[in-house]
């Protein structure tokens, strides 16, 4: 089965051939068997490449879009793996990710204590655009892409719950 | 000894107060909030009490309420723990009154030692060295640019009542002084209620160094030699280790000597800890007193084989020290790295959520001492501590290897923590060689520091592809091959895994 | 120092290698049978080696599989650990042949220490205190009743070839000698092919004390202290210390002194145990010497702060001990536990099956030495330990008091345990004063002591009905209140819990 | 709601009711509050009562015939819980608990090393009836009740798999 992977802006094919439960994956021009087993917890997997054994907790998010996470001690890895069937859909409904202004939304519930931009501003990826108190702690909240500020929906002192959408960005082309 | 005491504290170190409480065949008592019903201290607890609603000020600082569930369920006496209720005098004043022993030293000492302009007088009256400043509370901003001109720039103000490093600010040059100093009033006005300030030499790159006490009501004061604890980030103690990299005998000798002198001064009974600033000259000066249990205080435990936790039983209940000075025989070496739910990668930001899985590192001189467990949900209301990884070795170098391993098998799932924060300053050279200092942290730490790398990727790119074989295979054929979920199965983490090299 | 280990063995001791390998920067190597897939130690591994079949003969027993797997992966040495070919001197010489290290003594040492009777003479010889007993294998069964009548009765009749436990028979009065001799005779030639047995005095009420010792082969032996080990079921240690609490100071150095007479006897390189009997008016007699790491050598560690598998390596390797004589001191004390998979209320059938749950006591003094995992299941080829509970106190008492505690917390859902069996051993008074031998338990114990109480029953009764109560009211509104299931919960247990007293 | 609980042969008779989310369980003439709330996964309780805290483990087994654990650490405690309904059900099909041969069967795979009893022995609660080895040691087999050996399926040196029924003994009336 052959697969286009995504992850962290990288694109990668894989095959991948099913023998006596040994997979055969083929990847960057390397042929590996991969003993991969599930570890008691269906999404945990216990991997064995080169006589080096891994613990992997992976699993779909949606597989009708190809969406899946592998989470490596604690780091979390999102990736987009694409069949042919599914590459057939995606260039019919001519879908592209990436697209939406960014929005940044408060992490925790928490009090606002800073607004550092207007509508209309510049941000770079990086730069603080709100600060907020939670846990007794003061928090910057940074964009994650270059762009304009489209919306801002909080000021100074507002209490905030989780989740709420506080800033959007329109992304640079 | 007491036959019941109440705790009232939560998370990790209610719960250490508690185990030497059932070590000793004494009764707990927990108290908890709404948010910490199902909070691990409430169930470890022999006996366990509702004060009130999550925030920490309804509850876990409700002075009245907590002093009367401690009458209501027998309790001789109140251990604070640290942070909340710990050094407020007033709450050690309503236990006396109460007829409960407070576990901590006496009201008027901790109040003596709350302001720092008062301590730093106590101190200095009694012979222990203090920061060059000035003598008294800033009357006049000509006056106080006098004695800043006089100790020579850079100073520091500092708030009298502030402390963990808020309410102080460096000034490199007169031109800035009264501006800072305006600024600096106005904040301890609005942060402490109480706008005094006052100047002091700055010591630039200090070392964090602090000499632990204990001192039972016969007069017996022993020490337990140092705690470096110079990692440290926004103030925040990030490593604690004992002994000191950079402390020899002689300087044990004298610092220990000082600590002893500023607990007679404070007519100190209890455990405390008397925290100097060391400059790169080594010269030390008393910084402040912790009239508590410090949150680092197994790295001691650990190289003198003292049981801090129950001497302080002992002291409250009036009995004497069960150790002399004689006895305090250093061995080894210590480490203690704090784990936080919080994202290293994003500023540091807390992270709360559900623990889907936490398994610990274990093994030959691994301590762990935990607040949390599987299926836990950390509040948003208090200290995103998770928990403490202390370790012991032979020697320094030892335990930096012990304390790297024992992180690489800490599995934590559910909420961000720093464990790679903690990996990346085991490795650093400054810390290696024992030479940083307070600011160390801020000067070398950049997120970028812990991106991953390309092996891993593959890896889970590898994992993943299977994942999206493996699923689709399934779907294709209706029910594929029989996979057991009903458990929860994961491995201790291993460097392997950590460092794929694919 | 080696930079490749391959660990021949699995489970708790393979991991408890594994760590000292990740701490002095050593690849570690393991291999794994089919039943061990997905065992901890295979997952804990820097790398990994299918080596056969789930019967130990076709794996872990399998000595040129082993061998191969090292030469293939380029590991320079190997541990054994205990158990398996761990005192298999065939096995050592196939490495030493083979050009890898064995990380133990040399081939003849393990040879000459196996046959007890060849041990016993050459102890003897050295001026090694041995029991009262016949010189040499029975030749003649009227010359072996002559040697028990000179020596006394009651005389034990043993196999030469035997050990743990096996091939030893007590004879009373000489009227029983004969057939008992034949008995055991027959039963030495079917258990280990050699029919050689000798006679010696029975020793009543007797103590197992061991001495951990340690030797270079630059001539250096250092000895670790003695460790007591008479908490004993059916000749399988159950609770193990450090100091005896019978062991004076001079008495130590007594046996501390024959231990090394015994090492130097046997020409021993490496780490190894003195095992002596000592009678009711303390004079104590050579045993045997178990030439490997033993299960209990982490109470050794934690009262001398010693790590006995690093110094493994380091005589392994050529290398001096890091330790002489003079370094070694004690302090306070250490108990040891062995959790095994068994139900002390079925004759402590063994029992395997799925780890539901696992959570390990922490906190001050006590270390987890484990091999499995929540999710893990125990499989039926091996033995079914699960892990061992180590704690450290000041003293004896504090020890107790800990390891009660520690136990209380441990929880382990999905096989029976024997940790009932445990607390109900810490608490009996013959282990509490210090006069406990060999045979203790089997006098005590019955499976009724652990039974439980009315309390219990009524806190079940309790939450049996508020399960039917929820369960009826879901079934009848249909979608009752929602109950977060995606998650596992469990908090430690408490002693509250483990005693309810309602 | 009112139930009849059967605990290690003791009945009791249990009244509940809810209030606020607490329990009022009323048993053996004592009335209790019984903060009891799930912790995590379904399965475990953690509940307050009279200021200590508890966590069990508690399931049903079969809710049609009121069968449910609790299992206090480690320690498991089969409950039989019926209310009026399935009182009246019990009544009409007159069912008996406990009828049957006692079956002694494999704990684990092992191999018998001894067979102690024939068909028609008499047999003591607690007495040996089999002896078998596995994970390298003797286990003794035990009848859990008296009666009279009905069969006897094994022989020594047979190799047996897990849960496999080995003796039979019809209960003493």
């Amino acid at each position: 089965m052959r697969f286009w992977v995504k992850i962290k802006k990288q694109e990668k094919r894989v095959d991948i051939e099913e023998k006596d439960g040994i997979y055969i994956v083929e990847m960057d021009g390397k042929k590996r068997s991969v003993d991969c087993r599930t570890a008691g917890h269906k999404d945990y997997l216990s991997l064995i490449i080169d006589n080096r054994s891994y613990l992997v907790e992976s699993a779909p998010l949606k597989i009708d879009e190809g969406k899946y996470y592998a989470n490596i001690s604690g780091r979390r890895y999102n990736l987009e793996v694409l069949d042919e069937r599914l590459i057939a859909t995606r260039q019919a409904g001519a879908l592209r990710s990436d697209d939406g202004p960014h929005v940044i939304s408060s992490p925790m519930p928490g009090l606002i204590v800073d607004v550092r931009v207007k509508v209309g501003d510049v941000v770079k990826a990086g730069s603080a655009v709100a600060v907020m108190e939670a846990m007794k702690m003061q928090n910057e909240l940074v964009s994650e892409v270059d762009g304009i500020v489209k919306a801002v929906n909080i000021q100074p002192k507002d209490t905030v719950e989780s989740q709420v959408p506080l800033i959007e960005i329109e992304r640079h082309a | 000894m007491f036959k019941k005491i109440l705790v009232a504290n939560r998370g990790e170190i209610a719960i250490r107060v508690m185990r030497a409480c059932r070590e000793m065949g004494i009764t707990s008592a927990a108290v908890y909030s709404d948010a910490d019903r199902l909070a691990l201290h409430v169930t470890y607890a022999d006996e366990t009490y509702h004060i009130g609603p999550s925030p920490s000020k309804e509850s876990y600082l409700e002075i009245e309420k907590i002093i009367e569930t401690a009458k209501q369920c027998g309790a001789e006496a109140i251990h604070p723990g640290y942070g909340f209720l710990a050094e407020n005098a007033d709450f050690a004043a309503a236990c006396e009154a109460a007829g409960i022993v407070f576990i901590g030293p006496r009201p008027d000492s901790i109040r003596r030692m709350g302001n720092k302009l008062e301590a730093r007088d106590t101190m200095k009256a009694s012979g222990v060295p203090v920061i060059p400043g000035g003598e008294d509370a800033i009357s006049s901003a000509a006056k106080a640019a006098a004695v800043a001109r006089e100790i020579g720039y850079p100073v520091m103000i500092k708030a009298a009542a502030g402390g963990g490093g808020k309410g102080m600010r460096v000034v490199d040059d007169e031109s800035d002084f009264e501006a800072t100093l305006q600024m600096t009033m106005g904040e301890a006005e609005s942060a402490f209620g109480d706008a005094s300030v006052y100047v002091e030499k700055y010591i630039e790159r200090p070392k964090h160094i602090e000499i632990q006490i204990l001192a039972d009501d016969r007069g017996n004061i022993v020490t337990l030699g140092e705690r470096e604890c110079s990692m440290q980030r926004r103030y925040q103690k990030v490593i604690e280790e004992a002994p000191s990299p950079v402390v020899t005998t002689d300087l044990r000798a004298a610092l220990s000597d000082a600590a002893r002198k500023a607990a007679a001064a404070a007519e100190y009974v209890g455990a405390g800890t008397v925290e100097f600033i060391m400059d790169q000259d080594r010269q030390f000066y008393f910084l402040e007193m912790n009239t508590r249990l410090q949150v680092e205080h197994p790295v001691t435990e650990l190289v003198y084989g003292v049981d801090i936790v129950k001497e302080q039983f002992r002291i409250a209940a009036g009995d004497p020290l069960s150790i002399g000075q004689d006895d305090v025989k250093i061995r080894g070496h210590a480490l203690e790295t704090r784990l936080y739910a919080e994202d290293p990668q994003s500023n540091f930001m807390p992270s709360t959520g559900l623990i889907k899985q936490l398994i610990l590192p274990e093994g030959p001189g691994v301590r762990n001492e935990n607040g949390i467990y599987p299926g836990y949900e950390i509040p948003i209301y208090y200290d995103p501590l998770v928990g403490k990884v202390i370790v012991w070795a032979e020697d320094r170098s030892g335990a930096i290897q012990r304390c790297r391993r024992a992180l690489c098998e800490y599995q934590v799932d559910g909420v961000k923590t720093n464990i790679e924060f903690l990996l990346w300053a085991l490795d650093e050279q400054g810390f290696i060689d024992g030479t940083y200092d307070t600011a160390y942290i801020e000067r070398r730490f950049e997120p970028g520091l812990l991106h991953t790398r390309a092996d891993e990727l593959e890896l889970a790119a590898i994992a993943g592809s299977i994942t999206a074989y493996r699923s689709l295979q399934r779907m294709n054929v209706g029910s594929g091959p029989q996979i057991r979920e009903n458990t929860w199965r994961r491995v201790a983490r291993m460097e392997g895994l950590r460092k794929p090299r694919l």
